[in-house]
Formats: C-alpha cells, structure tokens, sequence
C-alpha cells in the first residue's frame, strides 16, 4: 500500500483509536478556527508540542508539508496587510489600505493555518490509510439518521484505497508500453508534450474503468445489498 | 447520465477518486507541461457525467482528501477549497448531463463541462476568500487570475474527456446515451 | 547486428540483486528463448535490454554502443529494437486500428506513403483484414485480435530485434498458433527474436538457443536438447521439460539433439518400423 | 443443483452470444466447461448467476426460477465465483476484510466472523494471512484468497471462471491443488477454461463452440475426440495428438491414451 506519509512507530498516537483521532482533529482544527485572537495561537502552539512529543515523529517530517506551503502563505499575508481596509488605513494607495486590523488578521490566519497544516501532518503520519478510513466510517455512521448510505460510502473508500497500488502499475506498464513504441515525454514544444499525454491518460482511464466494471460484478455475484435500497 | 445499475456506479466512483490520488503522482514523475492539465479534475468530472450528481459530489469531496492523506497533494490548507470546488464540478457536471438532450452526446457533454467549470471556479474563488477573508477587491482579482491560469487546462479537458467516454462506449464499459 | 550484455548487475531502488553479473551475446538473426520459474529476473532482463533499467554495473551494448549513455540516440534505438509486454491490450488509445499501428511511425518521421505501405504490412503480417478493420476501434476487438494488433504496432517499424514478454499467456489453442506462425516468420526474414516465456513445448519448437535464468544469474545458454536433458535440474530450476523428451525418455527413445515434435514423430516411426521389418 | 433449458442471449439485440443452451451441474461433481476464447463460456455463467438477463429460456436451482427475488436470493447463498483478473475482485486492501464484506452479505453474525475468515483462509493454506496487504500477494496467492472469501460464506457450487489463464505455471498449480482440496470437501465445482490441463480431472466436460454446446462428456470422451477439439478451436492434448498423427502413418495403437503416462505404454506395447 503506497502509505508514502505514514512513519511506522508504536507511540500513544500510533497506538490511539482512529476514530477518536480522526475526531480530536476536527475538534482541534474547528477550535483554532473560531479563535479568531492571539489566546488560539497559543493553545493551538501548546497542542502542537504535547503531540509531536507524544507521537515520538522526526521534527523534520511534521514541518515537511509546510515547504509547499511557504510562497502561498506569504500571498495570504500580503493579501490581508495590504488590502484589508474597513476604515483607520495607516497608509493607503486607491486600493491599498495597510492597517493594524490587516496585519493581525494577516498573521493570524497564516499561524492558524501552519497549525492546522501540522496537526493534520501529525494525524497523516501516525495513523495508517486504512485506519483513517475505518475512522471515517465511524464518524460518518450517525449521518444515516438523514438516509446518507453510509455503509456504501465506506465501502466505496476501502476499494478506492485497494485499487490505488493496481492503477499505480497499470500507469507504469502503460507508459513503459508507449515509451516503447517510440512515444517521448518530455522533449519538444508545449503542444507536443500535451499531445503525449493522451496515450498515457487515455488507456489509464480504460483499464480502471474496465476493472471497475469487472470489480461491479465480482460484488454483485458476493450478495452485496447496497444500503441505498436498504433505505428505501 | 448513463443506464448502469447501481453497484456499477458505486465502484466506477471509487476507481475515480483512487485515480484522483494515483494520476497527480503518476504524472509528476515526468515534467510535462507541470500541472497545466489539472489531473485531479478530470476523475471527478467523468464520474459526475458517467454515474450523475450524487456519485459525482462523492468524488469531488473523496478523492482530493484521499490523495491529501496519501501524497500531501493537496497540502492540508487549501484542501477544503479544493473539495468544495470539485464537488461542485462533479455536482454540476452530473446534473447538467441529466437535464439537456440536445440529440448529439459531444454537444450534452461540452455543455456539462462548461457549466461544471464556471461554477467549480466560482466557488473555488469564494471559498478561498472565505477560509483566508482576504477583502472583496482581491476576490474578483482572484477569479480573474484563476480562470486565466486553468484556461490551458480546461481547453485540455474540453478535448480528452470526450475522447474518454467514446472510448470507454466502444470497449463496451458504458452504454451508449442515444 | 551485435547485442552484447556485458557483466551486467541490476537491482530496483530498495530491493536485492534481480540480476547478477550478466554476460549474453545475442547473433543476428537468433530465436533466443529466456525461461526460469517465477521471480528470477526473466522479465528485466528484456526490460534492461530494452533500455528500461540502467544497470548498477555492466553494460548493455548494441554495435558496441552503450544503449544506456546520455548522448545516446533513443529514436534510433527504438527504430531498431522494439519490445511487446506481457498483456499488451491496455496500452491503445486511438479511435480506429490504423492511427494505433501509425502510431510508432508518428515517432519516426517517414513519408506518408511509407507509413501507409508498412501499416499495410503489418496488418497483413498479424492477419488483420484490412478492408474490414480499418476503422474499427481497437477497444472493440476480441483478446486473439488485440495480441495480435500489439503486435502490429511492434512490428511496423520493421525493428531488426524483437523483444517478447509472454507473448501467449492468456491466449487459446487457435491464439497460441497464430503467434507462434507469425514469430516464426518474423524469423524468417531475419528478425532476431528474443522471447520469455514457461512452456517448454513452445521453446523447444521455436528457440534456436534456451537462456535459462535462476535467482538472477545464468545457469544455461544452449541449444533446447541440452538444456532439457537432466530431469532433476530442470524440476530444481522449475522449467519443466517438452513433453516429447518426457515421452522419449520413458520409452528410451533417442531423439538427438532435436526435441521438435515432427522429429519426435519421425524417430517414432523409424523405431517402430525398423522393429517390423 | 441448477437445471438450464435451452437458454439464449443476445447482445443490444444483434450479436448472438448463446443459443439454445441447456446443462445440469450436479451436486458434488466437477463439472468443465471448455471453449476458446469467444465461444461465449464467460458469458453462460454470467446466466448462470444472474450477473447477465436471460433473452429467453429459464434457469432453475433446486427447483426455483432464478429471474424471481427468491431466485437470485438462492443463487447468491449457493453459488460463488472465482473470476479471471486477480487484481479485479477485492474491495479492501486488507484480506481480511474483504471476507468480511462477504460475511456482511450473507448477514453471518460480527462475532464469528473472524473464525469464519481464519478457517476460510486455512482450507487454501494461507493460514496467517488475515492481515497481509493484498498488494504484497502473488496472482496464485489472491486468486486463493479470493476462493477463500467464497468458501468463508460456505456457498457450496464454486465457479472458476478462466482463474488459472493470467497465472505463472507454479501460481496455476497452487490454485489446481487447491481446487483438488475443496473437490475432497465435496463441493459442486465448476471450472470454465479454454486450456485442457484445468478439465483432466473434470468428472464431466461441457464443450462450447460458436455459442453452442456441441458435446457434453466424460473427459476421457471429449479429450480424445480429436475431430471435434479441432473443430472447436482448442489446443490438442499432446498424447492425443501423436495418437492420431501415428494412426495417419499406419500405426494403430489399442486405444487413445491422454496422459503421459498411458502414451509411453501405448508406445512400448506397439512392438
């Protein structure tokens, strides 16, 4: 299972039930949120730091995700100092209204949303994809009491995580199979290099949608009862 | 949308959101034209037009948070963005379909994909300033700047998900609309 | 032509040896069959051949070239040698068979009327009808049709080296023929034609010369009879033997160095006749 | 026990698939039916198990009508199937589960379920494997784990249908000895294949050619019918084949071996 993120270990984390992960992260993450001032940073920072000491995970990977992040939450930053006006502008330019309220705000939400950014890579990387399913599944159970199938909505997540390692190599022998046929991807003009990804994109879809359809009969003939008509 | 029993339909929806999370890390081995032609897009948009609206808004919320947790693509932060403007590709596109019968299946489809696309990138854009406020002026400054980068990329779609779904008629994994 | 590989040594990112100090000189003009049982390198080492894995050590050479230095040109290389992969059906993407065989001719640009002439050809070649598949679409054909069209799209740009992965596996009585008569033509014409697969019968009828890989290194590179002879070591390696030799050495037949089953037919008869006059 | 009366089926009505096909699987048997590819032997068992509508004529088990609700409810708790793609059946990445979504729907109770898997798992001889990832298996290793998810609902007819065509020959002879074992558990056992080493031992063969069956018998029958495999586009065994090569020859052997074994016999006792 391609599980690129999950770093194995036995810490409380690991060891903690999905579930009640999968929960403690919305709660956390719906906290930070709200708290719109200073008193949620710190809390959120407090949080942080009890749970990478917890879950014994290399420093280095918790902030991995957060590279990605650096340029975008810079925009972020810029787009709330500069443009936030409702009235005391310290310096304003036509549209450009630098002020106090614009510049908290502007860090405040970059803060949040670094801690939301760790608390999830936390969560990604101490529990593994099928935890976080079966997860899911429980949070999602109560929803029935609105006549949401949730029983096949799980099912749907566990053959979606079972298929990923098998279109992974059906994309890897199709390319292989075109490279062959003298098919190259990265040489030429912008118009070239789309034009060669049709013959990877094309038979990529055919053959997952083709084990779909066979996986679609394969349950069929095991009884499976969807709960959609269960409900009806 | 196309005559297919329902467990079809649940499974052709799973195979779209784990391609969702397999295509982004499939093609970024190679740098092709980089993420021009939005891989994640294209799952959500066939398996709202194959299976309808519902399976379409799985898909939409599904297959962005799968490849989150499994490839940090995309990063946590704009996660909730992204979901909200799949779903509303997937949602659009499949309903759409269902609504118009123009007699040619290439006309129905273009149709879908246009309206799927206006809407997904509106909703991108609100919800964007939503989650970061950013104020009213960078809001439309924003949809602007978002429709002109993803203008290659929905032309790239508006040609290969056709393509797509004549293919898959002629291998016989979908039924024909008319 | 000359194909060398030279102690070649390969091994994907994290695993162990797949194959260890390699050493293989394929000749013009060469049915080469490659076997061993599950797991011991027969399918990379058609892969590192084919220029898919850069050996950690060792050389893979074509007329002396190293097919795996930089400046080395793939088109060419393409031209000349092409590989057909097990299960070869999911790879079409075009709307009709004629643009999915052009298709390797698009990478190596020649004129038009060229590319109609070859595409011709290799219809022909696999026995697709022409008139009547044209503009059927690949997606449409039964699994016989669409080995035999992967097969096609290998074979248009006439390559002088053919790579085969398993090219019956999955295929019936009448399918399994079909390949083989048209591997056997190829053969004819001169293509060098380097082939995995586990049924010793197919090897024994077709392959000039047997590689028999195991855990990664060389046990044998003979002529079919030889490798076939000891019953024990070919159960250790897992290659099994050709019925004909199985038959032959019940019945305490010698069949001299030609495990084919006409030979096996002939010699049958001869020892059956001589017993009556 | 499944009683077919001339059934046929044709496709978006133009492509004939079947014609007037009419079989009985018999409790406990093993039954093959062997065909090249295209005959249209997929096909028949999709009938078979109400994957596919029938176009005309009328399928029974043990007596009821399978296009009714109680029907297909009987055929689902009875019938389990194998199919050709390894990689095409599983709907968890963890095997255990994935027995378990077929415990679900045959509505077994939570709490054995886990014996139910283990002795499942056991009776393919992948003890142990409860929690392996099913992407790490070998094609022999899943397709067992697949037969295992069948025999852990106990549906007593099992159908392999070409299991054996997209395997490696040691993957081929792990999925044969398994089909021996459950042959031993007194299964009905329904093999489709188009390659003959998966029917020797098949108690009766079922021969399929252009959408029709054109014999039905003892292996020992079909096998060594030379005209009629010919005819049907399958490939002939190898003992048959030099039976019949030496007869054109003028050699006449007492009678057609099928195994190895019986043609080298046949060839010393020609003296």
């Amino acid at each position: 299972m391609i599980d690129l993120t999950y770093q194995t270990g036995d810490s409380i984390l690991h060891r903690m039930n999905p579930t009640h992960k999968f929960l403690g992260l919305l709660i956390c993450t719906i906290i930070i949120l709200v708290s719109k001032n200073l008193a949620g940073t710190i809390i959120a920072a407090v949080l942080i730091t009890t749970l990478i000491l917890l879950s014994k995970l290399p420093i280095k990977k918790v902030f991995a995700p957060l590279k990605s992040l650096f340029f975008f939450l810079i925009m972020i930053f810029l787009m709330n100092a500069l443009f936030f006006n409702n009235g005391d502008c310290l310096y304003s330019y036509h549209s450009i209204c630098i002020s106090y309220k614009g510049i908290e705000q502007g860090y405040n939400i970059v803060l949040h949303t670094i801690a939301i950014t760790i608390l999830s890579s936390i969560f990604i990387r101490t529990t593994t994809s099928i935890e976080i399913m079966r997860g899911i599944e429980n949070t999602l159970r109560p929803l029935r009491i609105f006549h949401i199938p949730t029983k096949d909505i799980s099912l749907i997540m566990s053959i979606a995580l079972q298929f990923i390692p098998v279109f992974f190599n059906d994309i890897d022998r199709i390319r292989k199979a075109q490279i062959a046929r003298g098919a190259n991807f990265n040489k030429g003009s912008i118009i070239t290099r789309i034009q060669s990804i049709f013959p990877l994109v094309i038979p990529a879809f055919i053959s997952a949608f083709r084990r779909a359809d066979e996986l679609s009969t394969a349950i069929e003939a095991r009884g499976f009862q969807s709960d959609y008509e269960s409900f009806k | 949308m196309f005559e297919m029993p329902y467990t079809k339909k649940t499974v052709i929806t799973a195979a779209c959101i784990a391609l969702c999370a397999v295509l982004p890390m499939a093609f970024h081995a190679f740098p092709n034209a980089g993420d021009i032609w939005l891989p994640m897009h294209i799952p959500v948009l066939l398996c709202g037009l194959i299976c309808g609206p519902k399976f379409g808004v799985l898909c939409g919320i599904m297959g962005p948070f799968l490849s989150s947790i499994l490839t940090q693509m995309p990063p946590a932060a704009n996660l909730p963005s992204m979901i909200l403007e799949l779903s509303c590709y997937g949602f659009v596109s499949g309903f759409v379909i269902t609504r118009i019968k123009t007699g040619k299946q290439i006309t129905d489809i273009l149709i879908s994909l246009v309206c799927a696309m206006i809407a997904g990138r509106i909703v991108y854009g609100i919800a964007n300033a939503a989650i970061f406020n950013i104020g009213r002026f960078t809001l439309n400054g924003w949809l602007v700047s978002s429709f002109v980068t993803s203008l290659p990329g929905i032309v790239f779609q508006m040609i290969l998900i056709p393509l797509i779904i004549t293919a898959l008629q002629r291998a016989l994994i979908i039924p024909d609309k008319y | 032509m000359q194909l060398e590989i030279k102690h070649a040594t390969v091994r994907y990112s994290n695993s162990d040896k797949i194959l260890d100090n390699i050493d293989l000189n394929i000749t013009e003009g060469q049915f080469l069959g490659i076997t061993g049982k599950a797991g011991c390198g027969k399918t990379t080492l058609l892969e590192t051949i084919a220029g898919f894995h850069k050996p950690e050590s060792g050389f893979v050479l074509l007329d002396g070239q190293n097919i795996y230095e930089k400046r080395f040109v793939s088109q060419s290389f393409r031209k000349r040698l092409q590989i057909v992969f097990q299960f070869p059906e999911n790879q079409f993407f075009e709307s009709d068979i004629w643009n999915e065989i052009g298709f390797g001719l698009k990478n190596i640009s020649s004129s038009p009327e060229e590319k109609e002439r070859k595409t011709i050809e290799a219809m022909l070649a696999v026995g697709l009808d022409i008139n009547e598949m044209k503009n059927v679409s690949p997606f449409a054909l039964s699994g016989g049709q669409k080995r035999r069209l992967a097969l096609a799209c290998a074979i248009v740009v006439s390559p002088e080296i053919l790579l085969l992965d398993e090219p019956f596996s999955g295929l019936d009585g009448d399918g399994q023929n079909q390949i083989i008569s048209i591997l056997k033509d190829l053969h004819r014409n001169g293509t060098t034609i380097l082939m995995v697969s586990h049924d010793p019968n197919v090897l024994s009828e077709v392959a000039d010369k047997i590689v028999v890989l195991d855990a990664g290194k060389i046990q044998f590179n003979d002529i079919p009879s030889r490798v076939f002879a000891d019953k024990y070591l070919c159960d250790k390696l897992g290659i099994g033997q050709p019925e004909t030799k199985i038959t032959a050495d019940l019945i305490g037949l010698d069949l001299d160095e030609d495990l084919t089953y006409s030979n096996f037919i002939k010699k049958l008869e001869k020892k059956y006749l001589a017993a009556h006059d | 026990m499944i009683n077919v009366s001339n059934i046929s089926f044709t496709y978006n009505n133009n492509k004939k698939i079947i014609e007037n096909i009419s079989l009985s699987i018999e409790p406990g048997k093993v039954t093959a039916i062997l065909g090249k590819n295209g005959s249209g032997k997929s096909t028949l068992v999709r009938l078979i198990l109400a994957l596919l509508p029938i176009s005309d004529g009328k399928i029974y088990i043990d007596d009821i009508d399978i296009n009714c609700k109680e029907g297909i409810n009987q055929i689902r708790k009875q019938c389990g199937i194998v199919f050709q793609n390894p990689d095409n059946h599983f709907v968890s990445p963890i095997i255990e589960d994935d027995i378990k979504f077929g415990l679900t729907n045959h509505h077994v109770p939570e709490t054995i379920q886990s014996d139910c898997v283990k002795s499942a798992l056991d009776k393919v001889s992948l003890t142990g494997y409860e929690k392996r990832n099913v992407s790490t298996l070998s094609g022999g290793q899943k397709q067992k784990a697949a037969a295992a998810g069948i025999l852990a609902v106990d549906n007593s007819i099992i159908f392999f249908d070409e299991a054996t065509s997209m395997l490696d020959p040691n993957g081929r002879k792990e999925l044969q000895l398994c089909i021996e074992d459950l042959r031993n558990q007194n299964k009905t056992i329904v093999i489709i294949s188009q390659n003959i080493e998966d029917v020797l031992h098949a108690d009766k063969i079922l021969l399929i050619s252009d959408h029709q069956i054109i014999k039905s018998g003892s292996a020992r029958d079909i096998l060594t019918d030379y005209e009629t495999l010919k005819g049907a586009g399958i490939q002939i065994p190898f003992p048959v084949q030099v039976y019949h090569d030496l007869f054109q020859k003028g050699i006449k052997m007492k009678n057609c071996p099928l195994t190895s074994g019986e043609l080298a016999e046949e060839l010393c006792s020609l003296k």
